[in-house]
């Protein structure tokens, strides 16, 4: 039974035709995929349907009758839930009253507190969440506030969720529970419409897909089943795409570590963190959400406290202070793994975004930086990367997620580091952008710098990684060689991370 | 229990009390009588609702520049309409807070048609309610309104805690319940704490300013009553010095300039201390660019001093980045 | 000087990307900046026909323009530290202080006027540094800190002045003080061609102001610097900027401006007074906000906030000609600033719906 | 600094007539009065500018308030009303440290000019004369009053404005002088200034004033207007007996006078100000004379008013006015 459609959605912005004729149907206990690539127009259509932008054309159904919603408030009436891409939590409130948030209990003109309270309880134990509810939210890790919007979305008890890359940032094991949240939906006979970048996910939990391309939808509702994934790569890529080839790599461990740690520990908690990159090494660091890994990377920068042990860099035992120190004294970048705020200046020229770590070298007299070689400079990356720019000063914040990354990027590659510390590159970006991704981080070892990789993702870290250093509870748990063989890697890694100490002895 | 012992709030009420403490023993206990705590409380009714006047609208990440005239031009027209036209002292009292509600309404309206900066918008207001608060009184002081009403402004509970400063707690528990435990309440904090959140959230950020500005009006309203029947008389000066106040209030009570903060007691307590600092001006004789001197350097130093402990979160929070906040402004 | 990144890599991350669509540039009548000019324009125009006095040169042209380079001035002092999304409340408080050290070196140890100047300018820039260095430091609110700054100021000002001075203010005018006040573009001469008699050369000090201030955002690192950690701290500090130091540049850059209207002030009223600076603080916004420039930080505009703060001083310069009573004066003050915003706003609105209609 | 001082005295050799002087023809004069901002001491210029107007037939007279206590606001409105044509100026400066430059740009330009209720800080005066109530003379009128209604005796206070401006020095000095000359019988306490700004905050200050010093304090004499009126109100609910001299006769004021809240005002000459500034003005600016002494200092009358006098004192001020014109006969020299 079709419970829900959209037919010909159009919808234009101020330079960009983001809906061009999309139609979508959701079927009653089934889940449906929602797939394409970066600015394909996925979470605007999901903004369409949930009365966030109003269509400049087609029509939506639900029911079989026409609706046409107002306001994000109207389509939630109806029976819409939805999680967005963006992270949508209100700071100060807690965590129980975000998941409430749509429909606050009363009683009596005021607001019920025990009633919010064991409504999330509720919800938060359908995910398996062990989160009291009268915590703030700011206080929640990112794969918490995630689960935390999924819970949210699904205590409006909706007959169709729309979750649009509710994985993008949450563990396999999380990932695992929400499935099985989904699955129980679809058995009540709901509709879920799901979004991801994470094929893998698509074809074991989706029944059928819808894909879009350049805001139009290049095949609405075929069975899964039938297609392989090489298919739905070619649907979304607009052609045959190719399988990633990396060329051979070889480490020279002859080479002395370009950065070493030695015992490091930290104000935040970390301790006898040891740890070497060499040159033209991808060195994965993989760990559960929350391992901290990240914090050991902003503590390298100088935006944490090292309490014990020493930081070596180039054979020199260094004290980094700021970024800036980092960056200029010993050619540390950090492509960060928050980029809407840390990585990208949203309101700032794209052009900005990227020489902003290169002015400093620009700078004539008085610190004028002379325009034509600053767009130069700005013009190659751009070009090297593929940035899909209108010009250099469009605003970063229109750009989408993916072509953001790469901005996040390049201003590390035109700074010329020659040790980058990349966070989470891939969360949220298409097939064929991941990789290139991961052929440019390939390369860009192969051409002699030294990374570390920190991902959550595991097949990406086992494409990469020269060797994998695996994290928990901010201590360094054991370090495997990559074989590149992902069924056995990431029993290796799985296996490392559950291990007790005890256990690691043993071993 | 242990997030309120780390809050501005706990800050505010041993600052507070320590300052109290030390006025109480330097005038040899005087402070105690009756008379100087009942004066004492008389001058903080104003001084808060003003404060909770512009916390409102700074919970949804706005601003109000136009509070004390509003605060003025209201309380200016239930002095004319008492002693010129002869109004009833309910109905000129009523008259003028549905007047400064009004206008507060039109601020909230103003923003969310034209979408002007609010700043913009309360500024213009302000200046227009300036021209009207003239046109009403003119360079008179108007007083010539029945006594039952001063009687009430100088009426005070066992002699001690005036009534208006009651009317201000009343107030200021009202806005405390509202802001926490009614839907409204949370709608407008969610607006301010993330706009766009609160929109996807099914929540009208227009109305949650509108409501904001709207109370923010109504609040006034109550703070030009009290006003009048306080004070010896109306005129165009009245309102003419709240506007510092009340950000201090609320800014020093914790309230973050980009919205989604509510703190009622914060305010109050901070406009406690700043009413302190008045006493001690009055008890030591302190002219008045010395008790500035001092404010400003004590504040200043406490700043710089307090930061030994925050720093460190200070710079742990500027890396940790949490995921939930998303820049202010209205939607 | 290219980047370590292979033909392959490169290949593949740009095989046939379809460029986004361009956003087609707004249309120039919706820009901001010359929707505000016209409208400054028009009421010239307006003022002056209803009354041709208007145009008198120096009588209402000169000093009009007086001020506005004055409070330009003050708007970019408040501009420097929005650029970084902080603001400046001592603004003119700072302005006071400067003056207050530069009339005292003209009083007690005879300085010339532009060496006076300097040391207002030197004092200006440091205690702008210094609040500058409370907010680095201390990370609390710039709003906070530059109240407490401005009450501490206010405290100290008073205590100088009536300690040193037996009116309040320093009397003392250093040669050509009073001809800074007075003289126009007429009494500079390249050969024979002299300037306007209708601009004061007071303005010249904003001109220099608005040039350095714009070329400082415009063309140089620290301008972009100071924009990109208004934009987002958190980035610009993992960008590698030193932000810390970024806020304590805005607001000394903020105080030396202050420094520098205060003087204007101080030259165009007649003497170094404590008030001086009182009536800053609503119009170092006002430009500024009306012009463009945003409050949470990231963007300025230096035109902007000149536009800005010649709108109110035409406006206010209008409704005293016409001889609008202070009855009316805030009202119609008031009532005009609305209007002219909506329907600025209404533009805005009408190109961007042309805009996507013709998509 | 005693202002009436000042006047040279009439010397055969400097002048060329004495006696009544008539305006011959003020149909090219067009007349400002000009006060700092709105208050209640400057409304009765509004209705002498009429009366200046009618009673010398002068081209034109204007009262303009819109200059709102700031100097730079001020001079704007003088120049828009000198671009419109008027070329007889009556000012009270709201900076007297300015205001002299002011003065001089306007004589530079060829404008009659007068001080009027303010003289400019300092020993000179740039306009053509100056015709305002001598400040520190009635501050210590105003002393000299409330120390006779506390019986000599006793400690009082001193409630003023802003701090940092010349005139609110001389009051204060005024007020110092009177009780300097009670030979310590009468002590005071340290002197609040800056409550003038608003109603609400002279009111504050009043009330912890009583409520911390209340008991030691006999008399309270204020040089301000919201000190005044919120000292009277304060007074009077607290019940304490507290003798309060006010300054001006704002309606307000007036009544407490007379049901005896407040025990004494010093009242000022507005009127005289605008009536005889503008004859002079227009004599001066239709070239028909010249004063003797330019920027002459003449001193317009305070007046202390009390419960027996309420009722006559205007009198007396009218009588004042009248002498003014008198003195002033003396410094011009006419055609
Ligand atoms: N508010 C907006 N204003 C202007 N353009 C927009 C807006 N929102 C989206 N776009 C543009 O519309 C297009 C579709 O964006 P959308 O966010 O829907 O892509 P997506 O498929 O969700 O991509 P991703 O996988 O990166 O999330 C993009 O080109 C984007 O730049
Ligand atoms: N379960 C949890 N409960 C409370 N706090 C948590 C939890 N998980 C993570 N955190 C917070 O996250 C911090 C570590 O996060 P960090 O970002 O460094 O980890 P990470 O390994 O990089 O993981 P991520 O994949 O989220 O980036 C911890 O210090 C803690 O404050
Ligand atoms: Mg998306
Ligand atoms: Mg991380």
């Amino acid at each position: 039974m079709t419970l829900f459609q959209a037919s010909e959605i159009v919808k234009v912005f101020p330079g960009v035709r983001a809906l061009d004729g999309v139609t979508l149907s959701l079927e009653a206990g089934s889940v449906h995929a929602l797939l394409g690539e970066n600015g394909a127009g996925k979470s605007t259509l999901i903004k369409v349907v949930t009365g966030l932008y109003r269509p400049d054309g087609g029509r939506l159904l639900l029911d079989g009758r026409e609706v046409s919603f107002g306001s994000p408030h109207e389509s939630a009436s109806a029976g819409i839930g939805v999680v967005h891409q963006e992270r949508n939590l209100i700071p100060g409130f807690t965590v129980g009253e975000n998941i409430m948030l749509q429909k606050l209990p009363t009683s009596r003109g005021l607001i019920d507190r025990a009633a919010i309270r064991s409504e999330a309880l509720r919800w938060l134990a359908e995910l398996e969440l062990d989160i009291d509810p009268d915590q703030p939210v700011t206080e929640l890790s990112v794969a918490q506030a995630q689960l935390v919007e999924i819970a949210k979305a699904l205590s409006v008890e909706s007959r169709v969720l729309l979750l649009d890359e509710p994985t993008a940032s949450i563990t396999p094991n999380e990932a695992a529970l929400l499935f099985r949240v989904v699955e129980k939906l679809k058995d009540d006979g709901r509709a879920v419409l799901f979004v991801s970048h994470k094929l893998e996910e698509v074809f074991q939990i989706c029944d059928t897909v819808t894909v879009l391309r350049d805001g139009a939808s290049v095949l609405s509702g075929g069975a899964l089943s039938e297609l392989t994934r090489d298919q739905v790569v070619d649907l979304m890529v607009g052609r045959v795409h190719e399988a990633l080839n990396l060329p051979d790599r070889t480490v020279d461990t002859s080479v002395a570590p370009i950065l070493e740690l030695r015992g490091v520990g930290t104000a935040t908690g970390h301790s006898e963190v040891d740890l070497t990159v060499r040159p033209g090494e991808i060195v994965g660091l993989y760990g559960l959400v929350g391992a901290g890994r990240s914090e050991l990377a902003k503590a390298l920068l100088g935006l944490d406290r090292i309490t014990a042990g020493e930081v070596l860099v180039r054979g020199q035992a260094v004290k980094i202070r700021t970024v800036r120190d980092a960056l200029r004294n010993h050619k540390i970048g950090y492509v960060t793994e928050n980029r809407k705020e840390e990585g990208v200046f949203l309101e700032q020229s794209v052009a900005r975004n990227i020489a902003v770590t290169i002015w400093d070298r620009l700078r004539k007299f008085l610190g004028y930086v002379p325009a034509k070689s600053e767009t130069e400079m700005v013009k190659s990356y751009v070009e090297q990367l593929g940035i899909r720019i209108a010009s250099p000063s469009q605003h970063a914040g229109t750009l989408s997620g993916g072509n953001q990354q790469k901005v996040s990027l390049a201003k590390w590659l035109a700074a010329q580091t020659e040790i980058l510390i990349i966070d989470e590159p891939t969360v949220g970006i298409d097939v064929r952008t991941k990789d290139a991704f991961h052929t440019l981080i390939w390369d860009l070892a192969a051409n002699g710098l030294a990374i570390l990789l920190i991902t959550s993702d595991l097949p990406e870290m086992i494409t990469l990684a020269d060797r994998v250093v695996v994290m928990r509870d901010h201590r360094i748990q054991g370090e495997l060689p990559n074989t590149h063989d992902y069924d056995q890697m990431s029993q290796q890694v799985i296996r490392l991370i559950h291990a007790t100490p005890s256990t690691l002895g043993a071993a | 229990m242990k997030r309120f012992a780390r809050s501005t709030e706990m800050t505010l009420l041993v600052i507070g009390i320590v300052f109290f403490i030390g006025l109480v023993i330097a005038s040899g206990g005087d402070l105690l009588a009756a008379n100087s705590l009942r004066v004492l409380l008389q001058f903080l009714a104003v001084p808060i609702l003003i404060g909770l006047a512009q916390m409102v609208v700074l919970a949804v990440g706005q601003l109000n520049l136009a509070v004390g005239a509003i605060g003025g031009f209201a309380a200016a027209a239930m002095g004319v309409l008492m002693a010129d036209h002869g109004v009833s002292v309910p109905l000129a009292l009523l008259i003028g807070f549905l007047l400064a509600g009004i206008v507060g309404l039109l601020n909230g309206v103003l923003v969310v048609l034209t979408r002007i900066n609010g700043f913009i918008v309360t500024l213009a207001t302000m200046t227009i309610l300036l021209g009207v608060q003239y046109r009403l009184v003119g360079t008179r002081t108007v007083d010539a309104y029945p006594q039952g009403l001063k009687t009430f402004g100088a009426a005070a509970l066992f002699g001690v805690i005036p009534w208006i400063f009651v009317v201000a707690l009343i107030v200021a528990g009202l806005l405390a319940v509202m802001l926490k435990r009614t839907v409204p309440g949370r709608q407008l904090l969610a607006s301010g704490g993330n706009p766009i959140a609160a929109r996807l959230s099914g929540i009208s950020n227009d109305r949650s300013v509108i409501v904001a500005h709207t109370l923010s009006g109504a609040i006034l309203g109550v703070a030009a009553i009290l006003t009048v029947a306080s004070s010896p008389g109306v005129n165009k000066s009245i309102g003419g010095d709240w506007l510092l106040p009340s950000f201090a209030a609320p800014i020093i009570g914790g309230a973050l300039l980009t919205g989604g903060s509510a703190v009622v007691l914060g305010t109050v307590l901070a406009a406690f201390i700043v009413r302190f600092v008045d006493t001690a001006r009055a008890e030591f004789s302190l002219e008045p660019s010395w008790v500035n001197f001092v404010v400003g350097a004590v504040v200043l130093g406490s700043v710089v001093l307090g930061q030994v402990r925050t720093r460190r979160q200070e710079r742990r929070s500027v890396v940790k980045s949490p995921d939930v906040a998303v820049a202010g402004g209205v939607s | 000087m290219t980047a370590p990144v292979s033909e392959t890599a490169t290949q593949a991350l740009q095989e046939d990307a379809p460029i986004e669509k361009p956003p087609r540039g707004a249309p120039w009548w919706a820009n901001q900046r010359i929707g505000l000019l016209v409208l400054v324009v028009l009421l010239g125009v307006l003022f002056g026909i209803l009354r041709p006095a208007f145009y008198n040169q120096q009588l209402v042209i000169f000093p009009l323009l007086r001020d506005i380079a004055m409070f330009t001035v003050v708007g970019l002092a408040q501009l420097c530290v929005l650029s970084i999304g902080h603001m400046n409340l001592a603004v003119g408080r700072m302005a006071a202080f400067s003056m207050m050290l530069t009339g005292i070196s003209y009083d007690l140890f005879h300085l010339t006027l532009y060496s006076g100047l300097l040391v207002g300018l030197v004092a200006g820039t440091a205690i702008g540094a210094l609040a500058g260095w409370v907010i680095a430091r201390t990370g609390v609110n710039s709003f906070v800190v530059t109240l407490a700054l401005d009450f501490l100021l206010l405290g100290l000002i008073p205590l100088v002045y009536t300690g040193l001075t037996d009116n309040a203010a320093f009397v003392t005018k250093p040669p050509g003080m009073r001809e800074l006040r007075n003289y126009s573009l007429a009494d500079v001469c390249v050969g024979n061609v002299c300037g306007s008699p209708a601009v004061p050369q007071l303005a010249l000090f904003a001109v220099v102001a608005m040039a350095v201030v714009g070329w400082i955002y415009a063309r140089t690192r620290l301008g972009r610097e100071l924009l990109m950690t208004g934009s987002s701290v958190k980035a610009a500090e993992l960008s590698g900027i030193p932000t810390a130091r970024r806020v304590i540049t805005a607001h000394a850059m903020s105080g030396c401006l202050a420094a520098l209207a205060g003087f204007m002030l101080a030259v165009s009223t007649g003497s170094i007074k404590a008030t001086i600076g009182e009536e800053f603080m609503l119009p170092s916004f006002l430009g500024p906000i009306l012009g463009g420039t945003l409050l949470a930080g990231g963007f300025v505009s230096i035109w902007g906030t000149l536009i800005g703060t010649a709108l109110t001083s035409v406006i206010r310069k209008g409704l005293d000609l016409l001889g609008v009573g202070l009855e009316s004066l805030n009202i119609y003050l008031g009532l005009i600033l609305l209007v002219a915003l909506s329907t600025d706003r209404v533009r805005t609105v009408l190109s961007e719906r042309q805009e996507v209609r013709r998509q | 600094d005693s202002a009436s001082g000042g006047a040279p005295k009439d010397d055969a050799s400097t002048g060329t007539s004495a006696g009544p002087v008539t305006l011959k023809d003020g149909s090219q004069v067009k007349l400002a009065l000009i006060p700092g901002g709105a208050h209640p001491y400057f409304q009765p210029w509004k209705t002498v500018a009429a009366v200046d107007k009618a009673d010398f037939k002068l081209g034109d007279a204007t009262f303009n308030e819109t200059g709102e206590w700031d100097q730079g606001k001020q001079n704007n409105v003088i120049n828009s009303l000198a671009a419109q044509g008027y070329n007889a100026f009556g000012i009270f400066g709201v900076s007297p440290t300015d205001i002299n430059s002011t003065f001089e740009d306007l004589k530079a330009k060829g404008f009659a000019v007068g001080s009027l209720a303010s003289c400019p800080a300092g020993d000179t005066n740039a306009a053509d004369f100056c015709l305002s109530t001598d400040v520190e003379a009635a501050a210590y009128k105003a002393a000299k009053a409330t120390i006779e209604a506390i019986g000599g005796e006793g400690a009082i206070v001193h409630l003023t404005g802003n701090n940092v401006d010349s005139n609110t020095q001389r009051r204060i000095a005024g007020v110092k002088k009177a009780i300097a000359e009670t030979n310590g019988k009468v002590t005071e306490l340290p002197v609040i200034t800056d409550i003038d700004k608003d109603l609400s905050t002279a009111q504050k200050a009043v009330a912890d004033l009583l409520a911390s010093k209340g008991k030691e304090i006999k008399g309270i004499v204020t040089t301000a207007y919201n000190p005044a009126v919120a000292a009277a109100d304060g007074v009077a609910s607290s019940k304490l007996p507290i003798k309060v001299v006010a300054i001006d006769d704002d309606a307000k004021i007036l009544s407490g006078i007379k049901s005896g809240g407040v025990a004494a005002t010093v009242t000022q000459n507005p009127t005289g100000q605008a009536y005889i500034g503008g004859w002079l003005l227009a004599l001066l600016q239709s070239k028909q004379c010249t004063m003797k002494t330019p920027g002459v200092i003449v001193d317009s009358g305070s007046f202390v008013v009390t419960k027996t006098n309420v009722d006559t004192y205007d009198e007396e001020r009218k009588a004042k006015t009248t002498a003014l014109k008198t003195e002033f006969e003396k410094q011009l020299s006419c055609q």
